[in-house]
């Protein structure tokens, strides 16, 4: 591997460093500023909410087959049914549900390899790490989709466990790289090495001082994380792959596709399920606008100052004070 | 120095480092074949330049960095090779302080957040970890206390930085505290204050300190002996009080020099003036110095000279001041 | 300060205000300072006193969020503020150039310093020939004492010291009649700094510009400059030759709490104090004299207002109530 | 020399994994998935033919070890199996077959999508805060979360379906034959159009937040101060001295980039009926054709495997820091 050695004489700075962002819950001050974050959050609350309420927003069941098919949205149908004669709308609601639970399960399942393979060992150090490492890069060069479809392929039917299962497996390895790079970075920081000076355990000084300094960066990357994940689902259902008997964003797609919703002119049918990922991915997209900012202080929009604003707030501050 | 009071003694410490270079693997040596004590109540100065192995050697009293080669003994235990358990043990004698005030302190917690738990980890079981922490902003000037528990890091001054930094180090009620350039991130009018609670530890509470830093009169103003060191290998040890009129070693005289704004004049093309790295490469034989020293003569680039006595607490390594320069340049 | 037309710097009531996120912070605030041709100006202070502000000022570089809301800065009796982009462009580093603190971090990493080097000459001399810019740089490389076949390094593969005076050379490049060096040897070894301090001194010598010399380090700048200006929370507080500052003179009260705390190696042991409290906020600004929570010496006539720099009998400006007071009443017997 | 050597090692050592986690995958599963594909064939093929693909997939009884050997000299003889959907063409002759077309593909709308979302990247940082960077950056922010395969199905929806301005499948027209002549590659382009923006689009937005926030990061740095006050021009600050920096983590980050387009090929492929090996692929998968599908997941993972290679060493060209990294 490309390890440079770091030299330990570097140690002399050049000068005084800004200050680091000094809030644990940066990422979460972010909704109060960031205009970008603030839509995204509703857009994605907006989503959950969908998914939780599925039954009850669902206005027919998602399988019911007895409506006439192919017809363009209506009253009775808002979003149009399908050439098998389902109800779009109510396919959207529950595939809704069950893209996030894909999206959500996969990135938990990611979430925990990145943390073991990425955290842990780059906290250790050693030949541990190196290991990992090599095995974080090699994941990360072999293409993911292509991984799933044949680890697919070969599970023969899919239900959502094994979906979950297949794309987290797969996924881990980008926020694994993010998370090694981060504890390198901050395990070398002096407060960390303080922190075990004064007697913590290294328990302690990963999940104390460490972890909490990186929450911003490791809810970026977990929304990237989700996205991927949605991504991955439904470019497996469009496939084939996925768990056909269920109804998701991507199964919508499969069927739209398979159904010749393209030749038959049928839009409403093509449109649902790929807006939703869309739209959902946008969502996170924009959070993560937000969360740019906190971990990178340069990308805050600082106002340029204009020379007119400047000059009468600074008159208006000399008048105030006595001179 | 007086043998019984003698709280930290390095014997030949060796320090190394791998290095990429081309092809090769090279090791280089920051710390080589250093042999130091630091007896209690000691303020021991180590002055070198960057790249002098100054903060290896302080991380490798502080149990940071491993030795390969030589021992260590604190109050006459081996501590040379600990397990992680032991260094724990360990680092409730030794602590340290560093020199980036910017990062010593994890930003995201309040100073009391920060120093409640190395408190509660070595109070004894009367006290009340409330009050400690009273006593220790007191000791060390962060008043008015109540305000400053309630600070984030960035809230403070460099200064205040610092002396947090200090309390926390203190809270393990050490014998020993290792201060790696302590004061050169803080502004000038804020130094000699982070420089006199220093002072007043040691006498207050019995402290030895080991003071690390680039700038030689801070060192000669704060320490009872200065080690002096370049290119990671010891080039004199002296008292700091003789230092000015009975230093020997041509570096020291330079540093000196330099800190009085003199020039001995320099060469044509100076390579910059800094050190050469290729000096600490475990590969080169010759005295670290050689390459940047007005009087060296062949010998100093062939054979490293050893430290020689000069008189009572004093010692340097140096061709010119044992008989073996003349004889070669001569 | 007295009016005069040979001066090559003029900064006049200058003030420049930074937009944070906690409010205004004027970092420059109504300076105003002369400087004759040939001359090095010190100017010191700490972290926070607008001394870098100034230079950038100076050199028309200020960061986005920042503004120059008052007063005029002339440079050979030209305004800045007042040329067009390329007209500026143009001007500067031809008439005024600088020397930063870190080499390092102002080279860029990843073009080899001998083409930086060169676009200095592509942008302002376009007419000569490659073959007599290289010949120029490498005279100018000659009189730094850095070997030309540094050229085609790449700034990291140069030692610290090394890389100071490549920039040095850059700087002296087209022969500015000013230049300005903020903390030139901050990030160096003291042995190190001691020579290149000594080569801008001989350069200097050598070439005739003027300097101002930012440094946080007044013994320092004491060694380097003919004259000095110490500034805190954005004002100059003490103007004079540099002779004064290594006398046992009348200071103010933070030049002389920045005298006392540094250590000197003259005399057996010594004592250093440091200057009481914490740097000024300048978001927050205190009525009145600025220093006046950190001074012995305050008392209400500074909580009321500013004073203003004034002469004082050994050569120097002092803005202190106190001293003025010290001083009438010694006139008074 | 020392990096190229560590990449080279690198790319071996991955090269390695992908070819192990190929054999281990089919032997990974519950209920051997070979066995099966084998019932599914039995009586189509011949004894031989079964037989081999039995040993290939592990239903044999002979050591995992021999298995492994014989696996690896049978990929170093080149031989990659027969395919049962073709029967009995070989894997190594269809991925012949379709490789080009998508590299030809992938390649050509990965390099569109880098320049193409680097330059807006550029400037959209030079733009800051104005109205365009607002625009471009959210736009891109969506078109980023766009399915691949929904995209795709859009543009035949519209361009190709609805308003007949583009084919609708296949790489070229197949009353032609293939060669180098200026009609044959009009076709191929013209092909080629829709899968490519299908590709390009969705890819766009990543290239084009990294680099404006690189750029806007970098452009923050001393040197860039330093070259202004040199009296660089705005442009030459750009583009001179700040892009190139800026690029740096781009190009880093370019295996993640290319993992992304191959798997939108794979999609894009199967909605335009575009004759690569994502087509393939998928046609393997849907006839559960294991060797082929082995085949061309080697395949895939080898040429993104070489690609990130060859970029490991521009970087190196672009980054002096690495490149001169041991020659002193």
């Amino acid at each position: 591997m490309a390890e440079m050695t770091a030299s330990p004489l570097d140690a002399k700075d050049d000068g005084p460093r800004r200050a680091p962002n000094p809030s644990r819950f940066g990422w979460l001050r972010v909704l109060k500023k960031n205009r970008k974050a603030q839509a995204g959050f509703i857009i994605f609350m907006g989503f959950i909410l969908v998914a939780v309420l599925a039954p009850e927003i669902a206005r027919y069941s998602p399988s019911n087959t007895n409506f006439p098919p192919l017809q363009p949205p209506s009253a009775q149908h808002w979003f149009g049914t399908t050439g098998l004669g389902q109800d779009v709308y109510s396919q959207f609601i529950w595939g809704t549900r069950s893209s996030l639970i894909v999206g959500f399960g996969a990135t938990l399942i990611s979430t925990l390899l990145a943390v073991a393979i990425g955290m842990y060992p780059a906290y250790w150090g050693g030949w541990l790490d190196r290991v990992m490492a090599t095995f974080t890069n090699i994941f990360l060069v072999i293409p993911g989709l292509p991984l799933m479809i044949v680890a697919a392929a070969y599970v023969h039917h899919s239900n959502t466990l094994t979906m979950m299962v297949i794309i987290g497996l797969t996924g881990w390895a980008g926020r694994a790289r993010v998370l090694r790079s981060q504890t390198l970075s901050l395990a070398r920081r002096e407060f960390v090495w303080a922190a075990r000076l004064t007697g913590a355990s290294d328990w302690r000084v990963l999940v104390h001082e460490i972890l909490p300094n990186m929450l911003s960066l490791f809810m970026a990357s977990l929304l990237y994380g989700i996205l991927g994940a949605i991504l991955a689902e439904a470019g497996l259902e469009f496939l084939g792959l996925g768990n056909l008997s269920g109804i998701s964003w991507g199964s919508l797609l499969y069927w739209a596709n398979n159904g010749g919703a393209v030749l038959d002119g049928a839009w409403w049918w093509l449109l649902p399920g790929g807006l939703g990922i869309a739209v959902f991915g946008t969502s996170l997209a924009l959070m993560n606008f937000g969360l740019d900012e906190v971990t990178n202080p340069r990308l805050r929009q600082t106002s340029l100052a204009s020379k007119d604003r400047l000059s009468r707030a600074w008159r208006a501050l000399k008048g105030e004070s006595p001179q | 120095m007086d043998k019984t009071k003698e709280l930290l003694r390095g014997d030949n410490l060796v320090v190394q480092f791998r290095q990429t270079q081309g092809f090769r693997r090279t090791l280089i040596c920051p710390v080589n074949e250093i042999s130091l004590a630091v007896a209690a109540n000691e303020i021991l100065g180590i002055v070198g330049e960057s790249g002098s192995g100054k903060t290896t050697l302080g991380r490798a009293l502080a149990g940071m960095t491993s030795i390969v080669r030589g021992s260590l003994w604190l109050k006459g235990q081996n501590v040379s090779r600990l397990s992680r358990k032991e260094l724990r043990k360990y680092w409730s004698q030794v602590q340290m302080i560093f020199q980036d005030v910017y990062n010593s302190l994890n930003p995201i917690y309040t100073v009391e957040q920060q120093l409640s738990f190395p408190i509660q980890r070595h109070a004894t079981p009367t006290q009340s970890v409330r009050e400690e922490l009273e006593n220790l902003l007191q000791i060390t000037g962060l008043t008015p206390t109540a305000a400053v528990r309630a600070r984030l890091p960035h809230e403070l001054s460099g200064g205040q930085r610092q002396r947090v930094a200090i309390v926390r180090a203190l809270a393990a009620r050490p014998d020993l505290l290792i201060a790696d350039e302590p004061v050169s991130m803080l502004d000038v009018s804020l130094r000699a204050d982070i420089l006199q609670l220093l002072a007043r530890l040691r006498n207050d509470l019995g402290l030895a300190i080991v003071y690390i830093t680039h700038d030689l009169p801070s060192a000669v103003y704060i320490a009872d002996r200065i080690l002096v060191m370049y290119g990671g290998c010891l080039v004199e040890t002296i008292r700091a009080d003789a230092l000015i009129r009975e230093s020997r070693h041509p570096y020291t005289e330079r540093l000196l020099a330099a800190a009085r704004f003199e020039n001995p004049g320099s060469s044509p093309f100076s390579g910059g003036g800094s050190a050469n790295s290729s000096v600490l490469l475990t590969s080169y034989r010759g005295c670290p110095y050689a390459p940047r020293c007005p009087i060296a003569a062949q010998i100093c680039s062939t054979t490293r000279p050893s430290l020689i006595r000069m008189g009572r607490d004093h010692s340097a390594a140096c061709h010119a001041l044992s008989g073996s320069h003349q004889a070669q340049s001569g | 300060m007295t009016e005069n037309n040979s001066a090559i710097l003029r900064i006049g009531h200058v003030s420049v205000v930074y937009e944070t996120e906690a409010g205004l912070a004027p970092a420059v605030n109504d300076v105003s300072l002369e400087l004759e041709p040939g001359r090095i100006l010190g100017l010191v202070g700490e972290s926070g006193c607008g001394k870098s502000t100034l230079a950038q000022a100076i050199m028309g570089l200020l960061p986005p969020n920042a503004s120059l809301v008052e007063g005029q800065i002339t440079v050979q009796g030209r305004d800045l503020y007042t040329m067009s982009e390329p007209a500026m462009r143009a001007f500067r580093w031809k008439n005024v150039s600088m020397v930063f603190q870190s080499a390092l971090v102002t080279l860029n990493p990843v073009i080899p310093v001998g083409k930086q080097f060169e676009e200095i000459f592509t942008v302002h001399q376009p007419a000569m020939s490659r073959a007599e810019v290289r010949r120029r740089i490498e005279e100018l490389l000659v009189l730094v004492r850095i070997h030309p076949q540094h050229l085609r390094n790449f700034s990291h593969e140069l030692s610290g010291g090394m890389r100071q005076r490549v920039a040095i050379a850059m700087a002296i490049a087209l022969d500015p009649a000013l230049i300005i060096m903020d903390e030139p040897t901050t990030a160096l070894d003291a042995v190190v700094q001691q020579e290149i301090l000594d080569e801008i001194r001989r350069i200097q010598e050598i070439k005739r510009f003027a300097v101002v010399f930012i440094s946080h380090d007044l013994r320092l700048v004491s060694y380097i400059s003919s004259e000095i200006a110490v500034m805190y929370a954005g004002k100059i507080v003490e103007y004079g030759p540099a002779q004064r500052f290594l006398s046992e003179a009348r200071h103010h009260p933070y030049t002389q709490g920045l005298l006392d705390s540094i250590p000197h190696l003259e005399g057996e042991r010594f004592t250093i104090h440091s200057v009481p409290g914490s740097p000024p906020d300048l978001v927050h600004l205190v009525s009145g004299c600025a220093f006046h929570p950190r001074c012995a010496a305050a008392h209400e006539a500074c909580l009321a207002a500013a004073p203003q720099l004034k002469g004082v009998v050994d050569s120097g400006q002092i803005a202190c109530f106190d001293i003025e007071r010290k001083q009438k009443e010694e006139a008074h017997g | 020399m020392r990096y190229i050597v560590d990449r080279l090692g690198f790319l071996l050592i991955s090269a390695w994994a992908a070819v192990t986690i190929n054999f281990i995958l089919p032997r990974l599963m519950p209920g051997n998935p070979a066995l099966l594909m084998v019932s599914r064939y039995q009586g189509s093929l011949s004894p031989r033919a079964l037989h081999a693909i039995k040993l290939e997939f592990g239903v044999t009884s002979q050591s995992l070890i021999t298995q492994y050997g014989h696996y690896l000299s049978n990929l170093l003889d080149g031989n990659l199996g027969i395919s049962l959907t073709y029967y009995p063409v070989p894997v190594s002759h269809i991925i012949a077959n379709s490789l080009p077309w998508t590299l030809g593909l992938a390649g050509t709308a990965t390099i569109i999508a880098a320049v193409l979302g680097t330059m807006i990247g550029i400037w959209a940082a030079w733009r800051r805060g104005h109205w365009d960077d607002a625009l471009l950056t959210t736009s891109t922010t969506f078109t980023g979360a766009i399915p691949h395969q929904f995209l795709g199905l859009l543009l035949l929806f519209g361009l190709g379906y609805g308003l007949h301005w583009f084919p609708v499948a296949h790489a070229y027209t197949s009353s032609m034959t293939p060669g180098w002549s200026l009609a044959f590659m009009e076709t191929v382009v013209g092909h080629a159009f829709l899968p490519a923006i299908t590709i390009v689009v969705p890819g766009l937005g990543g290239w084009l937040l990294h680099m404006r926030n690189n750029m806007i990061q970098t452009l923050g740095d001393d040197y860039i101060v330093f070259a202004r006050a040199k009296g660089v021009s705005p442009r030459n600050l750009m583009f001179r001295h700040a892009a190139r920096n800026a690029l740096l983590p781009s190009v880093t980050n370019f295996a993640m980039a290319v993992g992304f387009v191959v798997g939108g090929v794979v999609l894009v492929e199967e909605i335009f009926s575009y004759p690569g090996v994502g087509y393939q692929l998928f046609t393997a998968v849907s006839n559960e054709d294991y060797p082929l599908m082995q085949g061309l997941f080697l395949i895939i993972s080898l040429s993104v495997l070489v690609i990130n290679f060859l970029v490991d060493l521009l970087y190196a060209w672009l980054d002096p820091r690495v490149r001169r990294e041991g020659e002193t």
